[in-house]
């Protein structure tokens, strides 16, 4: 079920951004997207009354374990989605500083 | 007129992922997958685990395994800093005076959590191939700690300088280890280090050491990410 | 339904509800208040998922450090606005 | 001495060059030509990272395909920045991240690290545009930018659940045994918009008119020729190797990109500003090279790139400088730019009738070449489309250079440094030598780009 929530996620995301109008919430819609894909990729690698990844002494690597990858994966992810957000914020930043406004259709007018 | 567009294009994509995902037979249900047919199942056989050394088979993948991704990563966030630096970069920066005051509250309880950031971001690092965590987490800790600083006393300012050099340091260190292994085994960033006994503080080679200098470069580098968004030209 | 399944599908309506609320929410701080609270609860299915390392990150970085760039962003803009 | 030296030493000259503001281009131009030079000493075949095997760690496949991208990427990286050096200093440490990324994406054999580096890439890319001055157009940019490589990311995944390997050849392996064909529609469209994104593909190339149309002689030379180029050569190593395009897919994907060439000639056709008429012109060749690559003729797809990539660099370097020096690029207001200009003005002409495959020249070589290779796969409807595309580029073309060759009563005056004339002479050269000296050209085949052998044989 959470693996539906998590592609409905990813899609309302892109849904927010084609619609919004507003620089702020494209970039909140855009961290919608990027939470839904990570969520999905999860839910791939999970297996049920699977344990996590973590081998404490080697008597324990005979255990059922959640596939490990798509961890690996979000936790890249994780990471180049805030530098594109945080680049993405002050893109923002400069733009306000520029047109005194976040919303498009009012820096339109001002074009 | 816009949004009905968008509402449907993203209502098509949805209904077409969800559609094929459902009948497709090769993608598995949710939660009854074979890890051994996928390639994770090599990650996690008995003798793969004790040759990387890592307990945390996750930290193993993320810079054993698939290190050069994790080379790439940190570059993302050094070219972010990097950027942003660039965009804020052509007025002197003088702090942001916002409108709230930091209050008694705030000014102490925040000198008393600094120093327990720091620890747990430090024990993170440290223990990032035995228990869960790693460099990017306690990197960013470091960050929220200075932030904390930022937030508690609206004149202070970090050492930025400092940050800059420390982050090019343990970048050029991470790539250097990575052609060290190059020139002492065979491979770039290859385990050259005895892997040491599972489980042990000092085990799995090169792994705590490019965690490390990865914690010490994220910390630097969102460091300076903070200090641009809290700063602004001179002029504005 | 085991616990499991109801628990999956209890914070799967609530992250449509919270995305819902932070796309069409008026107030720009109130939608980036619903954008972290959407990141704690990914962190809490990160956490059932048996994604230790994940959770930890999404926590530190998703609800940490974005909510605060969101934040610093527009306490900036208000500023300048008022000025 | 490994292929993976083109990633890590831009990356650890980046790191240093931070310490070091001042040497950073110096430093860049260094490490260009070091690896421009080994790039002719490495051997073919693959590279292993961290010591562990091929479905378990990363590894990087230098092939002649590979070899040929490389050569060209770090080339006109060298040449682009030898001719802006000091006006865009502060850029050195991006580009040197944004070479050590392309490499990277030419390189690798591994599909999550392709989208690391198409993040890196992508991120370079948007700072790049910086220097545009036009923030709004960059943050468009940005956005599409995100979305394609989310896109892509989610096409990965799906492809690593069902097949359970991140590995390229392995995968292509794994995708030849599997018999239900429907359910691999979704991940190959998701990639095939993640990657069509930054080759300027039909519907999502709405950014390349708001970030082409305002650059520079930095910016333009390096998104429309550098970029170009490397997008090209990945969506086309991965169009002939891993997407499997058959029946109604493979329709739609044909008729996007004859719609994509359609427009993008009816929109230059129809533009009064120079830049304009050359993005335009490249989102239309952007859409030729990928239909070569659906159609299986490699080598002169990518002769066609290499191409495509030089003469855009020229033309927009040329174009650029005159716009910074007219304050504006309306064709009227650069009318007689070659008046006083003689030497550009012929180095320029001879590119522009190469674009447009005139004989004599390397363009009218690859063009007949690939026409008649879609002849033989007895593509019509594409024949026709690119036959109609290629008259309709005539006119704008030569309409264009009357223009620029005839002052009326315009008064221009721009001025071309010694270093910009040697670069347009020498390429404009290698494309009239080119185009009577067939010989290197067809001495290659489809050969060159040795995924499948690999497959077969792996």
């Amino acid at each position: 079920m959470i693996q539906y929530a998590a592609i409905i996620l990813f899609v309302f995301g892109l849904y927010g951004l084609l619609t919004q109008r507003n620089i702020i919430k494209m970039i909140i819609s855009l961290n919608i997207m990027e939470i839904g894909l990570f969520i999905f990729i999860i839910s791939i690698g999970f297996v049920y009354d699977g344990v996590a990844p973590i081998i404490s002494s080697v008597s324990e690597t005979g255990l059922l374990f959640v596939d490990p990858l798509p961890q690996a994966l979000v936790l890249t992810a994780i990471v180049i989605g805030v530098g594109t957000t945080a680049l993405a914020l002050a893109f923002a930043k400069s733009i306000h500083n520029k047109y005194q406004t976040f919303s498009l259709d009012e820096m339109e007018e001002q074009l | 007129m816009k949004n009905l567009i968008g509402l449907l294009v993203s209502l098509l994509l949805g209904v077409l992922i969800i559609l094929t995902l459902a009948s497709s037979p090769s993608f598995p249900e949710f939660g009854s997958v074979d890890i051994n047919d996928r390639v994770a199942g090599e990650y996690l056989d008995n003798d793969n685990v004790e040759e990387v050394g890592s307990g945390n088979i996750v930290t193993a993948i993320v810079v054993g395994y698939r290190g050069f991704d994790t080379l790439g990563e940190v570059t993302v966030l050094f070219i972010s800093a990097l950027g942003i630096a660039l965009i804020f970069s052509d007025k002197k920066q003088k702090r942001l005076d916002l409108k709230f005051k930091p209050n008694f509250m705030l000014k102490t309880g925040s000198r008393i959590v600094f120093g327990i950031i720091l620890i747990t971001s430090l024990y993170i690092i440290f223990h990032g191939h035995l228990t869960p965590g790693g460099g990017f987490p306690g990197g960013v800790m470091i960050a929220s700690a200075i932030l904390l600083l930022y937030l508690a006393d609206d004149k202070f300012r970090s050492n930025i300088k400092g940050f800059k050099v420390l982050e090019g340091v343990a970048g050029s260190l991470f790539v250097i280890i990575g052609l060290l292994g190059l020139v002492i085994g065979t491979y770039f960033l290859e385990n050259f280090i005895p892997v040491g006994s599972l489980g042990e503080l000092l085990s799995a080679g090169i792994i705590p050491i490019i965690y490390m200098l990865i914690g010490l470069k994220v910390g630097s580098e969102i460091s300076g990410i903070v200090d641009n968004f809290l700063t602004e030209g001179e002029s504005a | 339904m085991t616990l499991f399944d109801v628990i999956t599908s209890v914070i799967g309506v609530l992250l449509l509800v919270l995305a819902f609320l932070a796309i069409n929410s008026k107030s720009l701080i109130k939608s980036v208040l619903f954008l972290s609270s959407l990141s704690m609860l990914a962190v809490v299915s990160f956490v059932i998922m048996r994604a230790p390392d994940v959770a930890i990150t999404e926590a530190v970085i998703g609800s940490g450090l974005v909510t605060a760039l969101f934040v610093f962003t527009l306490l900036a803009a208000e500023r300048r606005e008022t000025k | 001495m490994s292929a993976i030296l083109l990633v890590a030493i831009p990356l650890l000259a980046a790191f240093i060059s931070i310490l070091a503001k001042k040497f950073a281009p110096y430093l860049l131009i260094v490490v260009g030509l070091f690896n421009f030079v080994i790039l002719f000493l490495l051997p073919d075949g693959f590279v292993i990272i961290g010591g562990f095997e091929q479905p378990l760690g990363i590894n990087l496949l230098l092939d002649t395909y590979s070899r040929i991208a490389l050569l060209l990427i770090n080339g006109l990286i060298v040449i682009i920045t030898f001719l802006n050096l000091g006006k865009y200093d502060k850029y050195a440490s991006i580009i040197l991240l944004a070479m050590a990324s392309l490499n990277g994406l030419v390189l690798t054999n591994d599909l999550f690290n392709l989208f690391v580096f198409l993040e890196i890439s992508g991120i370079a890319a948007y700072l790049i545009t910086t220097s545009n001055k036009r923030p709004l157009k960059t943050f468009h940019y940005l956005i599409i930018g995100a979305v394609g490589s989310s896109l892509f990311l989610f096409g990965v995944v799906i492809l690593y659940s069902m097949f359970g390997t991140l590995n390229m050849v392995d995968l292509i392996q794994k995708i030849q045994a599997v018999d239900n064909y429907d359910q691999l529609i979704l991940p190959f469209i998701l990639m095939f918009i993640g990657l069509g994104v930054e080759t300027k593909l039909l519907p999502f190339n709405s950014w390349v008119k708001g970030v082409l149309g305002k650059s520079n002689t930095f910016s333009g030379p390096m998104i429309g020729g550098v970029y170009a180029a490397a997008f090209g050569f990945v969506l086309g190593r991965y169009i002939t190797n891993v997407f499997v395009f058959e029946g109604n897919l493979l329709l739609v994907v044909t008729v996007l990109l004859c719609l994509g060439i359609i427009i993008g000639e009816a929109m230059a056709y129809s533009s009064s500003k120079a830049r304009e008429i050359l993005l335009f012109s490249s989102v239309a060749q952007a859409s030729i090279v990928a239909i070569l690559f659906v159609n299986g003729i490699i080598l002169w797809a990518v002769y066609y790139i290499v191409a495509a990539a030089l003469s855009k660099t020229v033309l927009f370097l040329v174009i650029n400088k005159a716009t910074k020096d007219k304050g504006s690029d309306e064709l009227n207001d650069l009318q007689g730019l070659f008046v006083d200009n003689k030497v550009v003005g012929l180095a320029y002409t001879l590119i522009t009738l190469s674009v447009m495959g005139l004989p004599l020249l390397v363009g009218f070589v690859v063009k007949i070449n690939f026409l008649t290779e879609l002849a033989i796969a007895d593509q019509i409807w594409m024949i026709i489309v690119i036959l109609v595309a290629s008259v309709v580029e005539g006119i704008y073309f030569v309409r264009m250079l009357i223009k620029l060759w005839y002052k009326g009563d315009n008064e221009i005056s721009v001025k071309y440094n010694l270093s910009f004339k040697i670069v347009f002479v020498v390429i404009a050269l290698a494309f009239l030598v080119f185009g009577s000296y067939k010989a290197p050209l067809t001495s290659l085949d489809n050969s060159i780009d040795t995924v499948m052998e690999v497959v077969d044989n792996g």
